[in-house]
C-alpha cells in the first residue's frame, strides 16, 4: 500500500491550513508543483521520457516488437502499459509484483492513453489479423513524492511522442523490417490527467506527498485537447458529492491547459 | 491452418442483432433510462456469515462476507477500526472465452476499488484489530459485473449484520450509439463510445465509486452521472426489498 | 487444509450418536442428505450444473476450445478439470492457488469422470494428432457443508450431459466451425461416487460438515451404472481394514443407485 | 515442418515387446503374484536424520527425515503432537521426456496422500509442538514410483529413530491384458485396464493408503487387494532385513 | 512467414564498426588502458536515505539507499549486526529487447554478489538488529552495469551517511580481439574472449568481488586483473569526487 | 541460505588447526577428501552421473530436447543448466523455487561448461536457425557436506561425456530422428573447478561443511586442461587480495590435475 500512517496532529495542520487557502509548499490550491519533462532520455528505448513533479520521477520508455494482434481486434494494434512502483522510490514500497496501487497506476494511465486516443492503434497493423506493432509502456517508478497519476499520463503522453518504429515493407510471404528508416508512430490526440485532492472539504489541484498521506478522497480526470472526458477514477475512502465531482472537472479542465505546455512539439 | 469461426461474430452479436433503426430503442429493446431485470437475494449460503444473490440482466454475482475476524497476519491489523478486504473473482466459466483462474490485473484494480466503494459507509471503528472480508464471485458476465459485484456485497453485508450508515448501491450509465444511457449491456459496453460506473449511498448522495472510460463531453458526463445516480437509487430500493424479504420489517 | 479444528467434547458426542446408529440431523448411517441438481444454469458456459448436497453447494461449467492433443495421445480429445475451493465457502479457505484438498478434489474427480469413461474422447478429434476439443471443466466450489467428492462427481457428470458444442466441417487446409450447429459431446457411461466415513467404527454415507471434521478415515469410490469400481480415494489419518473396504464398496454400490436418480436424462 | 519420431515407440514399449502369447507370464516374464527386482538399503545420506534407497524394478528412489525438530511458522504447530509433512518430488531427468522442477499437481497430491499414508504408524504424541519432514526423490521412475517413496520413507524414518507402530509398505496390483496382477511394471500401468497402489501396516494389516484408478468388478477388485496385501507383506521383509543389516538384530 | 530484419545487425554493431585495422585502437576508439566516460553524481532521489546516479560509457545506472532500519521479519535479522541487501533490477526498456519486468537468474545472482562485495566495507556491526536496503536500477544497459551499479551502490551508501572503511568502487576488464583491455563495452563483452568484472577498496586494495569467464592464461588473467585494479582506482577518485561536490570536503 | 549460523568456539578451533597447518579431518591444507565418479546411474536420461566429494553428493543428469535456437545464436545448440538444493540435502534448505545460493550454483557452473567449451554448441544444430539439440542439465544435490561448486562441474562433465543423442537425418521437410542409433554429443574441451577457501588467513582446498561455514572467502576457478582460466567467482563476506587470487590459480592448477584422474575415459 502507498498510504502510510500519518500522526493525527500532521493530518490536522495539513487540514487547517487548506481550509484557510493555504498549502504547506506555499501553493495555491489549485496550483501544480515545478514540473520537468525531458524526452529522448534512453537511447536504447525507441521512446522515452523522463517526467518530474515536484520531487516524484517517473522514467518512462516505449518499445516496439511485432506481435499478433488479439484474436477479437485483428485489425489494429496493440499498446501494453505496464508500471513498477519501485522499491527505491519510497522507504515503504516493496520488491515484488505489481501490488494493487501500482495495478492501478497501469491501468488508470493506460486508459486515459487509450480511450484518448493517443496513438492511432488502427495504423499499426502490419499484416491483418497476423502481424501487428505491439508498443510496450512501461513507467519506472524512481522517486515518489506524490500524484503519481499525472506524472505517469504526462509522461506516458511525451514517451509516445518521442517513439519511433522502424518502417516495414512486405516482400511476398515476409515482412522485411528497416531499422535505418525509423518513423514515428502516428499520434491522434494528447489527453493529459489532472488529479484533485479532497481535504478538509476543499478541493487541491496536484497532492503532495504529505497531502496524498492525510488526503479524504481523490479525483483524476483525464481531459483531452478540447476538455472533453476521456478518463477517471476516484481514490480513497471518504465520498464525494455530485457537485464535487462537476466542480473537479471544471477545475481539471482548466490545469490541464497549464500542464499542455510542457509537452514538447511532437 | 487457420481455423474459420463461422458464426461466432454472429452469436456474440446477439444482442446487437435486434438494432431498430429509426426509434429510441436500445439494441435490447429497453429505453435509454431503462435498467434490465434485476433480481436480489439475501441470505443464499450457509457458511459465510452474511451473503446475497444478484441477477441484473445476464450477470449472475455471488457476495459473501466474513467478519468482524481476527487475522493471524498481525502486522495488517490497525488499532482502532477493521480492515475491510475484498476479493472480486471471475469464475472461468462465467465469459465467452474461458477465463484462466486466478487473479489478473483486472481483479485486482475492482478488488480494490470495490473496497475502497464499501468503506466509506461501513462503521469500521467499531471493531478494532479486526478484518471484514468481501468475496464476490461472478457466475455470468455480462456487461456491469464490478457495479453488480458492489450491489451484492452491500447485501451480503447487511445480511452479516454489519453496522452501515447506508448499503452502497452500483450501477453504470454510458454512451452507446450516440445516446446516454443507463445500465450498459455487455454489447453496449464493448461497442459503446463511454461507460462510466459509480457506487453511492442512496441516502445522502455521496459517490463512494467513480470510473470512467471513453469520451464524453462535460454536458454528456453530468448527463449519465444522473442517469447512474438514478439507477443507483432504483436498485437501492431491490437491496431493502431483499433484505426485507429475508428478515421482515 | 480443510480440516478444522474441533473440540474434543463436539467429537465425543457426534460418535457416541453414530455408535447408537443416529446422527445429529436425524438421517440413517446410510443415508444422503437432500439433493438437488439444475442443469443448464449458466448460458456463457457450453455445460453447467449446480449441484447441493445439502448445504454444499457446486457450480460446474464446462467450455470446449479446439486446441492440441497431447503427444503421447494424439487420437483422443483432452478433458482438464480443475476445482477452486473459494475463500467465500467456508472461514477457513483461503485465496490463491489451488492448496493440496483443492488438488486432491480435482484430480479424484477428474479420474472417476476419466476411467469411469463419461465422455468417448476419442470422438473428440477434429484433425488426428492436430486439432481435437478440449474440455475444460471448472468447479466452483461456492458453499462448503461436507462432502464435496459426491457433489463433485456428480455435478462434473450432470454438466458434461448437459454439454454441446459447435460442430465442425474440414474445408481444404481449414477447420470450419458452425455456432449455430450444437451438438452434444459423446457421453458413454455415467459414473457417480460414493463416500463413506468411519467415525466410532463404524461406516457412514454423506459426511456432513460436522462428520467431515471428526471422522477417522474416509473413502470415495466411484462406481460406473453396473457396480463395477472405477475409481477410489482413501482420506484421513487411521487407517482402514480389508474387511471395512470391501464393505464400502457394497454400501456404495446400494446408494450410488439412488443418487443415479437425481440425475436428469440425457 | 513435422518432426518424425522413427523407433521412439519401439524404444517405448520395449517392456511390452516380450509378450509371450499363449502363457500366463507377463511381458517381462513376471508370473502374475510376482514382484520386480527389489533392493532397500538404510542410511545412504550424511546429513539427513533418517535416509534410505530403494529400487523395485527400475524405480531408483531416495528418502530423507529431518525431525522431530521446531519450525519457525509457529501457527502451523500443533500443542498436542507432532505434524508429518510430506514432499514427493520427481528429478527432471527422471523419466522419458523431462519434468520441469517443481511441484505439480501429481506431485502435491502424491504428497498428501504419502504423508496419510505414513501418519497412523509414526507415535506423533510424543512429540508435541515439533515437525517430522520426510524428503523423497525420485531418481528414476518405471511405474510405482510412489510405492517405492512410502516404502523408502518407512525405513528412513526408522533409520532417524522415530518410534513407529510398524514400518508402513507400499504396493500396487493391477490389471493389465485381462490378468488381475501384482507390482504393475510401467508399461502395465499405462496401458493396462486398472491400477490400485496400497499402503499398509503388515503387522495388523491395517491399510493407510488407497487409490484405485480402472476398471475393476468387485470380484476382480478383491483379488487385486489381496495381490496388493501380499505384495506389501513381501516388501515389508525387506525393509526389516534393510534395518537389520545397517543395525544388526 | 519470416520476419527479416534488414539492417538490426548493421544497427546492433555500431560500436564494432569503427574498427580499425592496423592500429591498437579498439572499436570505440579507446586505448587499451582507456576508460569509457564516466560520471557520477551523489544525492540524485528525495525519498532515499542516500542516492546517486552513475553514467560509465551509455551505461545509466540510479542506486538507492534506505536504511539502517528495522525489518519485520525479525527472524532474519542478526543480533549483532546489520544484515545489508542488495536488489539489482534493469528497466524493461534498458535493453534492445524489452526484457520482462521482475528478477531473473542473472538479478538474482549479480544482487548476490554486490550484496557480497559491499558488505566488507560497511560497519554492519555499527547497527545490530537491522537492515541496509541497496536498490540498483539499471535505466540503460551497455556492457558492464554490475560494475556500475556496485559503484552507484557505494556512492549512495555514503551519502546515507553510513560509516564505511572505503567507498567500493567496480571495473571490468578483459580481452577482446586478441588485446588485454580495460572496461569492456557491449560489443567488446559480447564478440570478445572473457571478462572479468571486479570489486576493490582502493585504499587497501582488497577485492571484494570476482568473476570471470572466457578463455585466459595466467599470464593474461594478471594483466587483465591489473587493468581492472587500475581501472577501480580511476573510479574510485570520480567517487570521492561526486561526494565532494554534494557535501564539500 | 547455505550458510548457517555457527558457534563462535566452532569457528576458533577450526583457525587454530588451519593456522597449525592442519584440518580437522586430518587432510593436509591442499588435499581433497575422496571422490567418487559414476556415470550411467540413469537409464532414463541420456546422460548422467552421480558424483561424491566426501559425503558430498550430486546427481547430474542431460536431457536432449529438439528445440529452436536463441533468435541472436541461430547456429549453435543450447545448454540450459539447472540445479535444485533439495531440502533432503541439508536441514536448513527449503523446498520452493531455486534460492540465491542455487542460482550461483548453476550459473557458474554453466558458465564453466559453456566457456570451457565442453560442448560443441555448433554441432548440436539440426537446421539451421529453426532447430538444434537443447541439452537440459540438472544438478540434484542429494547431501551436502560442503563444496558444491568443484562436485558440479565435475558431475557436469561427467555427465555430459557419458551424454548419447538419437541420430537425425533430414527428409524433405521433415527431421527423422533415428533412437536406435544414439551417438555421444561431440566434447571439445574437459574444464574442471577448484574450490578454495580462505579461513585464518590461509587457503585450503575443498572445503568441507565445517570449513564452508566458518569461512572468510571462497574462490572458485575454472580451468581447461592446458591451466588456462574460464571461469571465477569469488564468495564469502572477507575480500582477497591481488596477491591471493594469483597464488589461488597456482594452487587450482595443480589440484585440478589431481581431479582430472577421476574423470572416466571418454
Amino acid at each position: 500500500m502507498v498510504q502510510s500512517v500519518v500522526p493525527e496532529i500532521i493530518k490536522e495542520s495539513v487540514v487547517n491550513l487548506i481550509q484557510k487557502g493555504e498549502r504547506a509548499d506555499g501553493r495555491a490550491l489549485d496550483q501544480y508543483r515545478e514540473i520537468s519533462l525531458e524526452t529522448g532520455v534512453i537511447k536504447k528505448a525507441e521512446g522515452s521520457a523522463r517526467v518530474k513533479i515536484g520531487k516524484t520521477q517517473i522514467v518512462v520508455g516505449a518499445k516496439p516488437q511485432i506481435g499478433e494482434p488479439f484474436p477479437d481486434t485483428p485489425n489494429v494494434g496493440v499498446l501494453i502499459t505496464n508500471s513498477e512502483l519501485l522499491p527505491m522510490a519510497a522507504p515503504n514500497f516493496e520488491a515484488g509484483p505489481p501490488n494493487e496501487t501500482s495495478v492501478e497506476l497501469a491501468r488508470v494511465t493506460d486508459r486515459c492513453i487509450r480511450e484518448g486516443e493517443v496513438i492511432d492503434l488502427e495504423k499499426l497493423v502490419i499484416i491483418p489479423g497476423k502481424k501487428v506493432w505491439m508498443i510496450f509502456l512501461d513507467l519506472h517508478i524512481v522517486d515518489y513524492d506524490g500524484n503519481l497519476m499525472d506524472a505517469a499520463a504526462l509522461g506516458s503522453l511525451a514517451a509516445l511522442m518521442n517513439t519511433k518504429i522502424p518502417s516495414t515493407t512486405i516482400e511476398g510471404d515476409e515482412v522485411v523490417i528497416d531499422y535505418e528508416k525509423m518513423v514515428p508512430i502516428p499520434i491522434k490526440e494528447q489527453p493529459l490527467m489532472c488529479t484533485l485532492a479532497k481535504i478538509g472539504g476543499e478541493l487541491v489541484a496536484d497532492p503532495s506527498l504529505e497531502e496524498d498521506d492525510v488526503l479524504d478522497a481523490r479525483i483524476s480526470i483525464g481531459l483531452r485537447v478540447d476538455g472533453s472526458v476521456c478518463a477517471m477514477q476516484k481514490g480513497g475512502s471518504v465520498p464525494l458529492t455530485r457537485e464535487e465531482v462537476l466542480k473537479a472537472i471544471k477545475i481539471a479542465q482548466e490545469k490541464t491547459k497549464e500542464l499542455r505546455k510542457s509537452i514538447p512539439k511532437a | 491452418m487457420i481455423i474459420i469461426l463461422t458464426s461466432k461474430l454472429i452469436k456474440n452479436s446477439n444482442k446487437g442483432s435486434l438494432v431498430t433503426s429509426g426509434t429510441k430503442k436500445r439494441p435490447d429493446g429497453r429505453a435509454f433510462d431503462e435498467m434490465r431485470h434485476l433480481k436480489i437475494e439475501a441470505g443464499v449460503l450457509e457458511r459465510a456469515d452474511g451473503s446475497s444473490y444478484v441477477e441484473i440482466g445476464d450477470n449472475k454475482v455471488l457476495a459473501a462476507v466474513y467478519g468482524p475476524r481476527e487475522l493471524y497476519v498481525r502486522r495488517l491489523l490497525k488499532p482502532n477500526m477493521a480492515i475491510l478486504r475484498c476479493r472480486y473473482n471471475m469464475a472461468p466459466f462465467s465469459v465467452e472465452d474461458r477465463k484462466r483462474p486466478g487473479p489478473d490485473r483486472r481483479s485486482i484494480e475492482i478488488s480494490k476499488i470495490t473496497a475502497e466503494a464499501l468503506n466509506p459507509a461501513v462503521f469500521l471503528e467499531k471493531f478494532p484489530r479486526s478484518t471484514i472480508d468481501v468475496f464476490i464471485e461472478v457466475l455470468q458476465a455480462e456487461g456491469g459485473t464490478r457495479c453488480a459485484g458492489i450491489t451484492a456485497a452491500s447485501v451480503a453485508l447487511a445480511d452479516a449484520g454489519i453496522p452501515m450508515r447506508d448499503m452502497v448501491a452500483a450501477c453504470a450509465a454510458g454512451k452507446s450509439e450516440g445516446q446516454v444511457v443507463m445500465d450498459l449491456s455487455e454489447w453496449e459496453d464493448k461497442e459503446g463510445e463511454a461507460d462510466l460506473p459509480i457506487a453511492m449511498m442512496p441516502r445522502t448522495g455521496d459517490i463512494t465509486l467513480l470510473q470512467m472510460d471513453g469520451h464524453l463531453t462535460s454536458d454528456e458526463f453530468e448527463k449519465a452521472l444522473d442517469l447512474a445516480i438514478k439507477g443507483c437509487q432504483i436498485i437501492s430500493e431491490e437491496q431493502k426489498n431483499a433484505i426485507k424479504n429475508r428478515y421482515g420489517d
